[in-house]
């Protein structure tokens, strides 16, 4: 193994960890702030993506279909809030679990009856197709190192605005107690269905931005939901940071599980095998690593104060 | 004994179960039969469910894990059975069965093991917490079942002829379903002893007031812990019933859509009601088979009904038939 | 003066770099009424809560009924009989008031795992249930769920919840919060004649009930004790007067 | 002229009714108290004025508006500034972070709220779920009057507070009041209510049963609506 | 007697695709043939084996279908198939052949008319040998079909095997997976991902500028994907038993007339629907299904006109046919398949000396 491909697989797991933050810091945004649990947010980001591959089909443009899936995940999350989501804020976990459920039937069938079932596809822009040279003799694609830059920025971002703004004190206030919020005179509702849409276009943006890599289809975005959320239980649940944390441990170790145990168990089995029961242990890695991390901190790296 | 309106929805819900195989039997119809088997297993797996979630307020998002162990023991046992070759465990080996007694209780013990290992970890947990921890040790199993070749991995596992239960046929359908059926109603029974004891009235404390049920020194994570391996134990239990009904076991009985399924259920039913599954479990397939026959969209509106169910029909079936619960 | 039943010796905590307990020793004796006092802030509850073990002191002994308690958890600390109630109710809101007693009964019993008798037809907990809940009384108000209680109903609740504990000390943080005068009147009474069953340690603002039901007094002001003493004594300290009860008294 | 009228008004939360004919009326510049035993709906009147729990029938007027159907924060944004029963701070905002969130231009700022809490900035970055009993009902405070209302409305705002503060909020209700600051007030302790109440109602199940000045609300009278 | 079959197959989710043209081969070939003692009944298995279980437990109790076919995924075959044959159905699969049905457990009534499961795999290994690839990265799905494959390729491989990765089923990034490829020094990479998963790669891998040549098996390059896996597909060689330009009278007929009805190109799994219902024709005409064993003999002499020209069936009821390879091309601004040669000629799988049937 050459130091050029471990510094590969590293840039690989920050990249998979980069844009797993982009869905989890939409669902933390909702999940901590709002106190809502949200299984239909893997949809929003196949909303993203379908919109950027529709858009960039017709109009030959990947950028104004990168614009046109932040405009159309919001909008559909901002509809998605006004008329259901906005029922379950007072509701236990329970009747929100049920409820998104039904909305990612809702998303996915009806994506896959104005699209139908074959997968779309999308290109990557001219401006960042083609490969770097790395350090060691490797090659790592531009694009995917665009997709960590805009990660960070958005890391960066959500951050400030959650913690240093005016803005981020309600949401947060909002969180622990609605109604007295409202009763100082602050507009609660709006302000939910203005977080949700943020939230929302995030995850639209890391729809966009992966569809670009793998083909858009309905159902793309249920592996990466279930991924996430053990990104932000990891981190703990309302923490941007712990989202960041978690994303960037949970793509690292994802990668580097899946690259070394077959590897490592090579040396003492057969090497067939050794891929075989390699890949299985790396399957189940990263659920090991949450249950460890809950196992010592039931609430995750990074709680916040409840 | 004057009875109040739950135990009269009660009681009409368990004739309406029972009804559906011999109305079906009468109509020539014997798919019926194997639908009705369907709603009591999937009840079954529910009521397990219920007594963790409803009970004891924990939402857990893994049961899907004591389901698909409890079909995957009925599965090799079957499958050790059939080929007579013995489950090698290194030290000692035994002998496969098709036995559904035998099963039914390694289904148990299997599932109540793992509830037991999960349990002691997630417990320790709370709120979306505990709904995550129980689905990633829920996707563990699924990956490992997925990846693991002895036993068909993805394929799936075949149990070639259903399984015997002494003195009767378990091939006839109907045979079959009464068998489910009187389990069902034997957990029912369970379920509402443990309910109403007093190991039930501190599970149900902690639910609504931990601090409050520590102060009394009562130690909620013990009787949590109980209730979490009681309850996997009975869906692992529907678990083996259901391996035995599709006469076949596969990952598919372990992932994240199943324990959301039985989820669904519980809500739709009633949460925490007796017979909220069976309500819930009887109203879901039969939604399943009448929108799948009518469309192929039929998902879309399943969700469509879903959620109304949540916005407006708040404590599902159950709590709209027999008005809100009531806790002496 | 008696053996005491708990007994703190040089009890500290901290929170970061406050102090929220400095040193405390205290002491609690059979049949009396123990008053702690002190401005808002100055580590009351903190302290209730240490004896009560939902927080572990940094240093320092707490000894309850001759036994050192510090490492046990909180339902080991309450099967010992350290009854509490809290500055805000804790109950269980779904259940009536009886069910709520009638879980306390069978803890005393040690039988939480039995999973098949119907406890609403079990006389062994609906008898002592009942009875603790007449002696408060709130007997009339037994089958009434939590949640419709009013906040004083619920105050009394808690205390009867203790009782039935079997409780060898109390720890009662703020009992009079929130009660109207009427309430707080036969809060009183009521206590005056719990002392003679269990001291309680009375955490409370209302100096008027304080005045009329404590024995001794002791008085913390940013986690020290200032003053220990009788509630004359007390009343006249120059040191409290300033600190805490302001200058009209 | 009456800045808030409430007239006949009642309320239930959900199938059980708290408010059965409530009136009452706050002029500009009064200090009107609101007084009854446990359970007679001052709360739930408070919640009523402020959009919380929803007017099922009479009306409730602020400034010369009907306000009866309005939402919480447009009722909050005509001036009105709540301090609830229970305290209700957030718990997972800093102190100062309770005080900025919905803090609205005024006389009242952060340096004159702490001021007037000094307690209050020892602990600006501490979060309000570790704050004492005490503490919290002043951030209540402090967090109201942030929001520069027109009327303070107060409800049970001295409960758990040591004597010596209790006496300082009473001085700064005083103070509040001869800057001209209308105020409705929920209290129990009637020695420091009625001296500085220009007016009082009293509630009995849900109904207002009596409305005077202070110096008419006799011995017999309290002890047969307040039970003292 | 009328005919009656159930089409268990997958409409729904995301191997949809797959099942629909199944579906439309299947009935397109019924409609040519004017097949009306022919009943269908077609289902949605949403790509879930319990559903597939419970249709055809439904097709069988109330329907009573006589046969069963449809089904396209192996795991969903072996949910079905072992109940379904023993209760006196025909099963003909038109898609999966899991190696578990080709061998000790195969069965008088199970008849597969696409192919065992392994040969698509072993005709690229022989093709590998043939083109002096020395050094192969091998890659499949961590599930039995993707053992199988990585094993029939090695089967027929005679060259080195410098890497061999079982992925995630379902997974849709291989960055890391062409990193290992980038760095491994192989001179040729063979893989097996089915569906979606073979698109995401193929785009990736085209992404990423490496230039080893890429070896599949024919579904990675069906008709009803190529267009979503773009430009980067062009030159690949896959193997199949198929071809849209393979000359046969059956094959055009087939071809113009499926363009024609649904506008659109045939797939590979389109074929092989189009076979079985003229399997099906063909056996009707010689027996009535009420004589299950003469019915049974009828269709195992196979006696119709395949497109992929000849074809019969081995001892096990599996195919005996020629494997082509094929390279993608680009055919008036439509990528497809073009035949380059031969791979494997009567070819029959490597499980039938297992099975104990004549
Ligand atoms: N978890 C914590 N972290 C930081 N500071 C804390 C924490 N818990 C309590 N404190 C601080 O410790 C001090 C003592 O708090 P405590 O609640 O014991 O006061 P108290 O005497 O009960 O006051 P009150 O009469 O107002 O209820 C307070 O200043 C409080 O802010
Ligand atoms: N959330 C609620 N649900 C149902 N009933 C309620 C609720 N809150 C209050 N009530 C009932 O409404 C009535 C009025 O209560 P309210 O809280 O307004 O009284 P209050 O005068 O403020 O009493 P206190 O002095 O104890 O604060 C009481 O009978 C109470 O039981
Ligand atoms: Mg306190
Ligand atoms: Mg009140």
């Amino acid at each position: 193994m050459s130091i050029a491909l471990l510094l590969e697989q590293i840039l690989n797991g920050l990249q998979l960890g980069v844009m797993l933050f982009l869905m989890a810091a939409g669902l933390t945004l909702i999940f901590g702030v709002m106190g809502l649990i949200n299984l239909a947010h893997g949809s929003l980001y196949m909303v993203g993506a379908f919109a950027c591959a529709t858009v960039a089909a017709w109009t030959g443009s990947f950028w104004l279909g990168l614009v046109a899936s932040l405009v159309a995940a919001a909008a559909a999350g901002a509809i998605v809030e006004m008329t259901v989501i906005r029922r379950l804020y007072d509701r236990d976990h329970l009747d929100q679990v049920l409820a998104t459920f039904a909305l990612i039937l809702i998303f996915s069938e009806g994506t896959r009856w104005v699209f139908g079932s074959l997968p779309l596809y999308l290109n990557i822009p001219d401006l960042l197709r083609g490969t770097i040279p790395l350090p060691g003799g490797g090659r790592y694609q531009i694009y995917r190192i665009a997709i960590i830059a805009v990660g960070v920025a958005v890391a960066v971002g959500l951050w400030l605005l959650i913690a240093r703004t005016r803005l981020g004190m309600r949401i947060r206030a909002g969180e622990s107690d609605r109604e007295m919020i409202a009763a100082l005179g602050i507009d609660i509702r709006t302000l939910y269905t203005v977080v949700f849409a943020i939230g929302a276009a995030l995850a639209g943006l890391a729809g966009a931005m992966v569809g670009a890599l793998q083909s858009v289809q309905v159902g793309m975005g249920e592996p990466v939901l279930i991924l996430a959320f053990v990104v932000i239980v990891i981190g703990g649940i309302g923490s941007i940071k712990g989202a960041l944390v978690g994303a960037v441990l949970v793509g690292l170790i994802d990668t580097m599980g899946r690259f070394l145990l077959p590897r490592a168990f090579s040396v003492f089995m057969d090497p067939s095998e050794a891929s075989l029961i390699g890949s299985a242990i790396a399957s189940m890695l990263i659920y090991m690593f949450m249950a460890l991390v809950l196992a010592f901190r039931p609430r995750g790296l990074f709680a916040t104060a409840k | 004994m004057t009875m109040n309106r739950e135990t009269i929805v009660n009681i009409s819900l368990a004739l309406l179960l029972l009804a559906i195989p011999l109305i079906a039997l009468q109509l020539n119809s014997p798919f019926y039969v194997t639908l009705a088997t369907r709603m009591a297993i999937l009840a079954l797996a529910a009521v397990g469910l219920n007594l963790a979630l409803g009970l004891g307020g924990m939402v857990s998002f893994g049961h899907a894990a004591y389901f698909g162990v409890g079909g995957y023991v009925a599965g090799i046992l079957a499958h050790h059975a059939f080929s007579g070759l013995p489950l090698d465990f290194g030290l000692f080996q035994v002998p496969g069965t098709n036995m559904m007694p035998i099963i039914w209780v390694v289904a148990i013990l299997v599932s109540g093991l793992l509830a037991l290992f999960i349990g002691a970890i997630s417990i320790r947990t709370s709120g979306v917490y505990f709904i995550m921890i129980t689905l990633a040790f829920a996707q563990m199993t699924y990956y490992f079942a997925n990846s693991w070749p002895a036993y068909g991995g993805e394929d799936g596992l075949s149990i070639f002829v259903r399984n015997q239960f002494p003195g009767v046929n378990t091939l006839r359908p109907l045979t079959y379903f009464f068998i489910c059926y009187a389990i069902l109603l034997a957990a029912l029974v369970l379920f509402a002893a443990i309910r109403d004891s007093r190991f039930g009235a501190a599970l149900q404390a902690a639910r609504q007031n931990e601090v409050r049920v520590a102060t009394v020194g009562i130690n909620a994570n013990r009787i949590r812990l109980a209730a979490f391996v009681i309850s996997g134990m009975i869906t692992g239990l529907a678990g083996a019933l259901y391996a035995d009904l599709n006469r076949f076991v596969s990952p598919s009985m372990l992932s994240w859509h199943m324990s959301g399924e039985f989820i669904v259920l519980i809500i739709l039913g009633g949460v925490a009601r007796l017979y909220g599954p069976v309500a819930g479990a009887m109203l879901f397939v039969m939604f399943e088979f009448l929108l799948g026959g009518m469309t192929d969209r039929w998902q879309f509106f399943l969700g469509l009904v879903l959620l109304g169910v949540v916005l407006l029909a708040r404590g599902g079936l159950v709590g709209w038939l027999a008005g809100r619960a009531r806790h002496g | 003066m008696a053996e005491p039943i708990l007994d703190i010796r040089q009890l500290s905590k901290s929170f970061g770099a406050l102090k929220a307990t400095d040193g405390v020793d205290l002491d609690l004796v059979p049949g009396e009424i123990h008053a702690l006092i002190g401005p808002n802030g100055a580590g009351k509850s903190t302290l209730i809560n240490q004896i009560a073990g939902t927080l572990r002191p940094d240093t320092g002994t707490i000894r309850f009924l001759g036994q050192v308690i510090n490492d046990l958890k909180v339902p080991e600390r309450a099967r010992l009989g350290l009854g509490r109630s809290f500055q805000i109710s804790s109950l269980a809101p779904e259940f009536s008031a009886l069910r709520n007693v009638m879980l306390a009964v069978q803890s005393v019993q040690g039988s939480s795992f039995r999973f098949f008798k119907p406890v609403m037809r079990d006389a062994s907990l609906i008898a002592p249930a009942m009875e603790v809940l007449e002696r408060v009384g709130l007997a009339e108000r037994a089958r009434i769920p939590v949640a419709e209680l009013s906040h004083g109903e619920r105050r009394q609740l808690e205390i009867a919840i203790a009782l039935a504990l079997g409780s060898r000390a109390f720890l009662l943080d703020e009992p009079m919060a929130g009660m109207g005068p009427e309430g707080s009147k036969t809060l009183t009474g009521f206590l005056d004649k719990l002392r003679e069953e269990a001291p309680i340690l009375l955490v409370e603002h209302d100096m008027d009930a304080v005045f009329a039901l404590a024995d001794r007094i002791t008085v913390l002001v940013y986690g020290r004790v200032i003053a220990s003493g009788k509630v004359e004594d007390i009343r006249k300290d120059p040191e409290v007067r300033k600190a805490y009860l302001g200058d009209e008294q | 002229m009456s800045l808030l009228q409430v007239s006949a008004i009642e309320a239930r939360y959900g199938p059980v009714q708290a408010l059965f004919g409530v009136d009452l009326d706050v002029s500009e510049g009064e200090v009107v108290a609101l007084m009854g035993r446990n359970g007679m709906g001052k709360t739930t009147t408070i919640r009523a004025i402020l959009g919380l729990t929803p007017v099922s029938s009479g009306t409730v007027r602020f400034a010369g508006r009907e306000i009866g159907t309005m939402a919480s924060h447009r009722i909050a944004r005509l001036g009105i500034g709540l301090v609830p029963e229970g305290r209700r701070c957030f718990p997972n905002l800093t102190v100062e972070e309770n005080l900025l969130a919905a803090a609205r231009k005024g006389r009242w700022s952060r340096t004159a709220v702490e001021e007037l809490f000094p307690r209050l900035r020892e602990r600006r970055d501490q979060y309000a779920h570790s704050l004492s009993g005490g503490e919290q009902q002043m951030l209540a405070i402090g967090r109201a009057l942030m929001t520069n209302p027109t009327l303070l409305v107060l409800d049970e705002a001295t409960e758990g507070l040591a004597p010596v503060i209790r006496h300082d909020i009473w001085n700064v209700i005083r103070k509040l009041k001869d800057e001209g600051q209308s105020i409705l007030i929920v209290d129990k302790t009637l020695s420091e209510l009625l001296p500085a109440a220009d007016r009082c109602f009293v509630l009995e199940k849900g109904v207002t049963v009596w409305s005077g000045l202070p110096g008419e609300l006799t011995p017999e009278l309290q002890d047969r609506y307040l039970g003292v | 007697d009328d005919i009656k079959v159930g089409m268990i197959t997958t409409l729904s989710g995301g191997g949809a695709g797959l099942g629909i043209d199944a579906r439309d081969g299947f009935l397109l070939a019924l409609q040519m043939a004017g097949a009306d003692n022919i009943e269908v009944v077609v289902e949605d298995d949403g790509q879930r084996p319990e559903l597939a279980v419970q249709i055809a437990d439904r097709m069988i109790q109330n329907d009573q279908v006589n046969i069963l076919t449809g089904i396209i995924f192996s795991n969903l075959a072996m949910a079905v198939v072992p109940s379904a044959v023993q209760q006196d159905i025909i099963y003909l699969s038109n898609n999966a052949g899991p190696s578990a049905l080709a061998g000790a457990q195969c069965h008088e009534n199970y008849f597969n008319v696409a192919w065992q499961n392994d040969n698509l795999h072993e005709a690229a290994g022989s093709y590998a040998n043939e083109a002096g690839y020395e050094n192969v990265f091998i890659m499949a799905p961590n599930y039995p079909a993707g053992t199988d494959a990585l094993t029939g390729f090695k089967r027929f491989f005679d060259g080195n095997v410098v890497n061999e990765i079982y992925t995630q089923v379902g997974q849709s990034d291989y960055a890391n997976e062409i990193s290992q490829i980038r760095d491994s020094g192989a001179d040729a990479v063979f893989f097996f991902l089915p569906g979606g998963m073979g698109i995401s790669f193929m785009r990736q891998y085209d992404q990423s500028e490496i230039d080893v040549p890429v070896i599949g098996p024919g579904f990675s390059f069906s008709q009803d994907i190529l267009a979503a896996v773009g430009p980067g597909a062009l030159g690949v060689i896959n193997t199949s038993q198929w071809n849209k330009d393979l000359d046969n009278e059956a094959n055009v007929a087939f071809v113009a007339a499926f363009q024609e009805e649904y506008g659109r190109l045939p797939s590979l799994y389109a074929s092989q629907a189009f076979d079985t219902a003229n399997l099906i024709i063909s056996a009707a005409a010689k027996a009535d299904i009420a004589d299950l064993e003469a019915f049974r003999a009828a269709l195992k002499e196979a006696d119709f006109d395949s497109t992929r020209g000849d074809f019969r069936f081995g001892n096990n009821n599996h195919p005996i046919q020629t494997i082509y390879v094929r390279e993608v091309v680009e055919e008036d601004g439509v990528l497809t398949n073009r035949i380059i040669g031969t791979a494997l000629e009567d070819h029959q799988d490597a499980y039938a000396a297992d099975c104990s049937m004549e």
